[in-house]
């Protein structure tokens, strides 16, 4: 009798918290969001941990998950639908200074299944403004559509954005003239014009830099590591060249001119050589794109996979294109690098008889026509190029030489004591730099915001980030200021938009700025009908949870 | 006659404690080695009190209500004992909980070592045959694993974490214990009161951990001290490379946070060297004790 | 005949070893979680593209047959083409070998050098204020992390003294005709001097203190006592006799050391910006590429298996005794 | 006492054989032939209950090795062993403590005997512990035992540890755990030799009364025959894992069959105690266990050997109650 008794109002009492659980929709799942190790990402970790301790107070349960960049890469890009929420960064690169790389690839709805877009963002009204854009070459029609998609953007959180980073880089303005120094917007003053144009004052011609990262390859088929592109850059010219304004500019062609919305004629520059001494023709302008479009380097054949046809007429090359794009000269006419012929076609006949393709062909003594030549490499310790005197444009020092310092404390030592002349990579902490610098009195810092940006992507295809007034509420639960403060030492932008400021026509100045605090971020989670029950947040009225492990 | 039936073998269970403390032979006789077991007591009491010696929570991000983080302070300025980390956490909180991990890894991994090799070297010295066969091949793959290397290896496809460096050291630095105390086995079966206990009806267990073992628990202790130093220089070394675990406040880690934060360029002494004197202190304190276990057991080397 | 045999023995034992490791390595490459190619594949790949690669590599096949490949390539001297530089893993190792090599054998025997006189020195001393002073120093040089001391002589003797550089076997686009003109250059020598100071102050304590009990012991051995009664001078019966008989066992541990300084040279090496192979296998594990791991690891673990074989081999002959156990 | 031949067999060794490997498994994988001891090699014997046996021969001839074999000590190569009837290789668990209980050894050297840590107590208690006797019969069982070793007043000693004792004590101590599970066969491996000779002869007095009082089989190891002489009344000599003669003791002295025999009974000293054991007569070549001679073991050290000695071995051949094996009695 008694246990019967019993047994009923512990039914009752279930029943009971159960109900009052149903009027506010069922309680939220741990959060994970994922990140970088301090050792390798500081201010990824960093900010990751900053931000959960601000999202716990919204009475989330939020837990930071650490992985090394090959398993995190391996979750967010082969198991899309596997995970919450990761800190993510994209790296500036010259070719991201045309705003359609990001737009189009990071969320249009085509990118989501395989592509870039793997937070699955989809919204129709934006796929029809990045299409849009991509196809208008009338510039300032354009850019009220890249200002359009990022006002959607702003509207929809789809990830939270966090900072534009501020890349700082120094040199020994003892042994350069600091008027010589070209920083390139949203690149830094680590670029290609600096390395053609830097002056030394004294004996010292040799630029002394360092990278952290080792040499994978020095190639022109290949995009392998960031360092190696450095090289590449140097090593083999383009057609064009993306200027320390951010727009393209001519190089290896003299000029170039649309003939119909899908094509184009390049003139090449007279009177080049390859560093073999012999001349550079059209014909090796052709070959050189024919070669990314052969198969054999498979990382290039994105980038020519709109040309349909190449004809050439003397020192005349005319691309004809499948379909109009805005951003052909930036991301192919300034992308592909030229190469010789007569070195690559018979290392292209006999690839295609193999397995491998060209980016595995390590050449002894890369040859090209850029305005540094190769000299020798040593595994894992430096790359020696000099000057090659006979380019139009040759450059003022006597030798690039790389060498590889793998980590910032030794940088920074070598700079001050002269081992080094420019620092490249300093993955370190700026202020030390900037103290450093201060103390130093030779060292000149500068730096410069990045078009790369860092952010936490919430995978739009998983409950609860479905819901644009979730994701708009946790990202303005975070102040960025602290984000910029405490996990970049002030060394960043603050950053609503994946259009960096430091593209100031194509950024849109109306999206910055966004108010943040707990506060707000409450009011618009009440507003969307979430409800704190006993301090833990729970979905709006009726929502289930459908992740729940 | 009742109070020496008190000390057959069989009667022997309260006092087991007592059993196990005599076992473990301190070598209380050695100034040295006194010293070394001091170290050890004062580390294993900060371990113990962590939560009230330490001021803050080690991995809490702190920062002003403005949104300015309490980073680079000073030894004493703003209240912080030994100063802030680059990235805003209390340095010394950190140094109090990094003894936790510190005697974790040690310990584990000092009786794991002593343990696995232990075991491996009675089993193989006693019985010999084909069991013995197998586990000195073993040991040699053993030794044929460089250590470091390994222990590299094995944190890259597990996820980072302190446990790591025991698990290594349980796979691989068993191979130096289970030898010395395979050959001292060796010897000890042969003694006649083995062989006296297997004639008046002894099973192997029993002989092996009643006439064996006692025998050569110093040794094990010996190796088990001199593993403690190597754990925790390991996991030093493992968090320097940046394979360590980012959770778990250690003094490899926190090596490593203000090596990557350049505490050398900026002097930050009262960051750099205390992590590395604990170490220092407490890997000498297991040599020291070690020393002593040494003295016991091969008495020569002392005059 | 027996001594033959031995070693005959031993090499088997060795080819053993190394076999149980590369199938150890194997095993752990191939059940790591991730795919393996996470580092090879660019996002942007097709699956396409991507199961090519797979193909390529062999990874497609059943594990059995990739293991049978993956052992006929080692006997063949072919440790496959690193993922990271697309080039084969052993032109790569044999590159930074030397590099190594250098490294360990250098500080060890300036280790050794000192280890030995000092300790014998000490034996000598026994029980005076220089062995209350000198020992704990050892203890503690043994104690501290080795890239610690590293960045503390980093610290003092490069970015503050400026004595030494920081970092890497040369100048900044130096040329030498050959490894060997490189190694015996002076600028060299500047380059090796700080990571052999850290690596030589780390290791001198065992070969010091292996001495001084060695010594010790054999000072008390008649024949000591007896040409100090032939009335010889004491530090000629210190060095003469005693010293001679002290040093067999601390040169077997000299190969041992080898074998495990090679795999403590990873630390120092980052901290040095050493081109050699500790270095390439922290950045190819770093890289998740594993067959370059995996090579690197093959030829630290060949390295190791053989200096044990040849202390072994060392004990054997200066030890008769073990010979016949 | 009935003559010994009469009674029932106790012990029954078939051809036995034990051979030890010298050198690694390894070696083998490698193609070197390790060395084989043949440290038994073919032994027949029987002991009679009650029976007190000799096992007479040089070190290394694989008298003590026979002699742990019959204890199941070592498990022998070949041949088989009866202990009451009963295959003793095939005991296990109960049937083999039962065994333990029954087969009984004293111990060469009593100063290793005992476990340096366990107080003799504690060492007196294990046997029993292990029989499972109850813990209340302990107390009297030690009492009878130490009574029967002549230990008066056990209670001054069980406290003591082994360092404590002297070595007649010790062995004292070791023969009565031996006996303290009342045993019916007893091997005594040189049980004196590591004393000193004026307690010798207490120890051994103790053994034989014992012995006599409980009516033991005993094996009683030596290569002293005035020894077993005083203790046993026959004896088997063993000459390089094989037995060369067997018979009762004093016939055996009288008139030594075997060369082997002769000559150590030529080395027993006379009654003068000034006078040590002669050397043997014989060739001082040292017996090699690794490679023995062919045909009979002993013929290169034998003064009477002749071409049959290399060709073929002895068998044994029997002359009243003594067997030989020798080519000069086939």
């Amino acid at each position: 009798m008694t246990r019967m008794f019993r047994m009923a109002a512990a039914a009752m009492l279930l029943a009971g918290a159960a109900s009052s659980a149903l009027a506010a929709g069922d309680r939220i799942r741990e959060l994970k969001l994922i990140t970088r190790p301090q050792a390798a990402q500081p201010s990824e970790f960093q900010f990751a941990q900053i931000i959960a301790q601000e999202w716990r107070k919204l009475g989330l349960d939020v837990k930071v998950e650490v992985m090394p960049w090959e398993q995190m890469a391996d979750v967010v890009w082969y198991n899309r639908d596997k995970w919450d929420m990761t800190a993510w960064q994209m790296v500036g690169r010259p070719e991201r200074s045309d705003p359609d790389e990001l737009l189009y690839n990071l969320y249009h709805s085509s990118t989501s299944a395989k592509g870039y877009n793997f937070v699955g963002y989809s919204n129709p009204d934006y796929d029809r403004v990045a299409e849009a854009q991509r196809r208008e070459v009338d510039q300032e029609k354009r850019r009220a559509l890249v200002f359009r998609a990022q006002e959607i953007l702003a509207a929809d959180q789809p990830v939270m954005m966090l900072v534009h980073p501020r890349s700082t880089f120094a040199f020994d303005k003892t042994v350069w003239d600091p008027a010589s120094v070209v920083n390139q917007g949203g690149i830094g003053i680590k670029n290609f014009w600096t390395f053609v144009s830097i002056r030394p004052l004294g004996g010292q011609r040799d630029i002394v830099l360092n990278s952290s990262d080792n040499v994978q390859g020095i190639n022109p088929l290949w995009i392998s590591g960031g360092t190696d592109s450095w090289i590449t850059e140097l090593v083999w010219d383009r057609l064009l060249r993306i200027g320390p304004d951010g727009l393209p500019r001519p190089w290896a062609a003299e000029n170039w001119e649309w003939t119909s919305p899908t094509s184009i004629t390049v003139t090449l520059r007279p009177g080049q050589v390859w560093h073999d001494g012999k001349p550079l023709t059209a014909e090796d302008v052709r070959f050189s794109f024919e070669a990314a479009m052969g198969g054999e380097a498979p990382m290039y054949a994105p980038f020519v996979r709109n040309i349909a046809a190449i004809d050439v007429d003397g020192d005349r090359i005319t691309f004809t294109l499948k379909e109009p794009s805005a951003a052909f000269l930036t991301s192919t006419l300034a992308k592909i690098n030229l190469i010789p012929k007569h070195v690559w076609e018979p290392v292209l006949a006999d690839l295609a008889t193999r397995e491998e393709n060209a980016e595995s062909h390590q050449e002894k003594m890369p040859i090209g026509s850029g305005p540094f030549r190769f000299v020798s490499w040593t595994t894992n310790e430096e790359v020696v190029l000099e000057a090659n005197r006979g380019h139009w444009s040759a450059p003022a020092a006597d030798r690039w030489i790389l060498r590889i310092v793998p980590n910032a404390e030794a940088a920074l030592g070598m700079l001050r004591s002269g081992q080094i002349n420019f620092l490249a990579d300093f993955p370190g902490d700026p202020k030390v730099l900037v103290d450093a610098a201060a103390a130093d009195g030779d060292l000149e810092v500068v730096s410069t915001t990045d078009i790369g940006f860092r952010y936490v992507a919430f995978n739009n295809r998983r409950a609860p980030f479905g819901d644009p007034a979730f994701r708009r509420a946790l990202s303005s639960a975070v102040s960025r200021e602290l984000i910029v403060k405490a996990a970049f030492k002030g060394f960043a932008e603050p950053s609503n938009s994946i259009v960096s400021p430091a593209l100031p026509f194509w950024h849109d100045p109306a999206v910055d700025n966004m108010p943040t605090g707990l506060d707000l971020a409450r009011q618009i989670l009440s507003e969307a009908g979430y409800e704190l029950v006993g301090g833990k947040l729970h979905y709006p009225d009726g929502v289930r949870e459908t992740l729940a492990e | 006659m009742p109070e020496a039936m008190d000390a057959s073998p069989g009667a022997a269970a309260g006092g087991l404690a007592g059993r196990l403390w005599r076992g473990l032979r301190l070598p209380l006789g050695d100034p040295l080695a006194v010293f070394g077991l001091m170290i050890y007591v004062l580390f294993i009491l900060t371990a113990v009190f962590a939560d009230q010696l330490a001021t803050h929570d080690p991995t809490e991000i702190l920062y002003t209500p403005d949104y300015d983080l309490a980073a680079d302070r000073r030894p004493g300025e703003d209240g912080y004992i030994l100063g802030t980390t680059s990235l805003g956490r209390d340095i010394w909180s950190q140094l109090v909980y990094g003894s936790r991990s510190a005697l974790l890894i040690g310990l584990t991994a000092a009786v794991m070592v002593a343990l696995i090799g232990t075991l491996v070297g009675l089993v193989a010295g006693y019985f010999g045959g084909w069991v013995d066969a197998v586990l000195m091949r073993l040991a040699d793959i053993a030794f044929g694993i460089p250590f470091l290397p390994f222990v590299i290896v094995l944190s890259a496809f597990l996820e980072p974490s302190i446990w790591n460096v025991v698990l290594a050291m349980a796979l691989v630095l068993w191979r130096d214990t289970g030898r010395v105390i395979r050959s001292q086995v060796l010897s000890l079966r042969t003694r006649a009161y083995v062989e006296a206990a297997r004639v008046c009806g002894s099973s192997d267990l029993k002989i092996v951990f009643r006439h064996i073992a006692p025998n050569i628990l110093p040794l094990s202790f010996l190796y088990g001290s001199i593993a403690i130093g190597w754990a925790i220089l390991t996991e030093a070394s493992i968090s320097f490379l940046g394979f360590g675990d980012p959770d778990t406040i250690s003094w490899g880690t926190m090596l490593q946070d203000a090596y990557a934060s350049q505490a050398l360029s900026t002097r930050a002494f009262h960051w750099f060297v205390p992590p590395g004197l604990c170490i220092i202190l407490v890997v000498v304190a297991g040599f020291l004790v070690s020393r002593g276990y040494e003295e016991i057991l091969f008495p020569k080397l002392k005059e | 005949m027996s001594g033959m045999r031995q070693i005959a023995g031993r090499l088997a034992q060795l080819v053993f070893v190394l076999w149980a490791v590369a199938t150890i390595l194997f095993l752990m490459f191939r059940l790591m979680p991730g795919n393996p190619l996470a580092a090879y594949i660019d996002p942007t790949f097709t699956e396409e593209q991507q199961r090519i690669l797979m193909a390529r590599f062999g990874l497609d096949r059943p594990l059995w047959e990739q293991y049978l490949i993956y052992l006929a390539n080692l006997l063949r001297g072919d440790l496959g083409d690193s993922f990271f530089y697309r080039q084969p893993v052993f032109d790569r190792i044999m590159e930074l070998l030397p590099n190594t090599l250098v490294l360990t054998f250098s500080s060890l025997i300036i280790a050794y050098g000192f280890g030995i006189v000092v300790g014998a020195w000490l034996a000598w001393a026994r029980g005076g204020l220089a062995e209350r002073i000198v020992i704990p120093v050892v203890l503690t040089t043994r104690a501290m992390p080795e890239f610690w001391l590293g960045m503390v002589l980093l610290a003092i003797f490069s970015f503050w003294l400026g004595w030494f550089p920081a970092g890497g076997t040369r100048p900044p686009g130096a040329e030498y005709d050959s490894l060997l003109a490189l190694y015996a250059s002076r600028d060299f020598l500047s380059h090796l001097a700080l990571p052999v100071l850290t690596l030589a102050i780390y290791s001198q304590g065992l070969p010091l203190l292996l001495m001084r009990s060695n010594m010790l012991e054999v000072m008390r051995e008649d024949f000591v006592t007896m040409a100090r009664i032939k009335g010889l001078p004491r530090w000629r019966v210190v060095v003469l006799h005693a010293a001679r008989n002290a040093l067999l066992p601390v040169a077997t541990s000299f190969a041992i050391a080898v074998g495990y300084q090679i795999q403590g040279n990873v630390v120092v090496e980052t901290v040095f910006s050493w081109p050699g192979l500790g270095r390439e296998l922290v950045n190819a594990v770093s890289a998740s590429d594993y067959p370059l791991a995996q090579g690197a690891f093959l030829m630290i673990a060949a390295v190791v298996v053989v200096m044990n074989l040849i202390a072994d081999l060392l004990y054997g002959i200066l030890d008769p005794r073990v010979s016949h156990a | 006492m009935s003559g010994p031949r009469a009674g029932v067999p106790l012990i029954e060794a078939e051809d036995v054989a034990m051979h030890f490997r010298v050198g690694s498994a390894l070696s083998a994988l490698v193609g070197g032939r390790p060395a084989l001891v043949r440290a038994v090699d073919g032994v027949s014997l029987t002991l009679m209950r009650g029976e007190s046996v000799g096992l007479l021969g040089e070190s290394g001839c694989g008298k003590t090795t026979m002699g742990r074999l019959l204890l199941r000590l070592l498990r022998p190569s070949a041949g088989r062993i009866r202990f009451d009837g009963e295959d003793i290789a095939a005991l296990s668990g109960a049937g083999l403590r039962r065994f333990r209980a029954r087969a009984q050894m004293i111990f060469q050297n009593p100063f290793e005997a005992l476990n340096p840590r366990f107080t003799i107590a504690a060492a007196l208690a294990e046997p029993l512990e292990n029989a499972g006797i109850p813990r209340a019969e302990w107390a009297g069982r030690i009492e009878r035992a130490m009574e029967l070793v002549r230990l008066p007043d056990p209670g001054q000693f069980l406290a003591r540890r082994p360092h404590q004792l002297s070595g007649g004590q010790l062995q004292r101590v070791v023969m009565a755990r031996a006996l303290l599970l009342d045993p019916d066969f007893v091997v005594a491996d040189e049980p004196v030799s590591m004393l000193d000779v004026s307690v010798r002869a207490g120890v051994l007095n103790v053994f034989r009364e014992v012995r006599a009082r409980l009516g033991l089989t005993a094996i009683y190891i030596s290569h002293d025959l005035a020894l077993v002489r005083y203790v046993c009344e026959r004896t088997v000599v063993m000459y390089l894992g094989r037995v060369v003669e067997d018979g009762p003791t004093e016939a055996m002295i009288e008139d030594p069959l075997h060369p082997y025999t002769r000559a150590l009974v030529a080395a027993v000293p006379t009654p003068d105690p000034d006078q040590s054991h002669a050397p043997l007569p014989i060739g001082r070549g040292a017996p090699d266990a690794r490679n023995p001679p062919s045909g009979c073991r002993f013929r290169d050290r034998c003064p009477l050997a002749h071409d049959r000695c290399a060709a073929e071995a002895p068998r044994p051949t029997r002359i009243g109650a003594r067997t030989v094996y020798c080519h000069l009695h086939g």
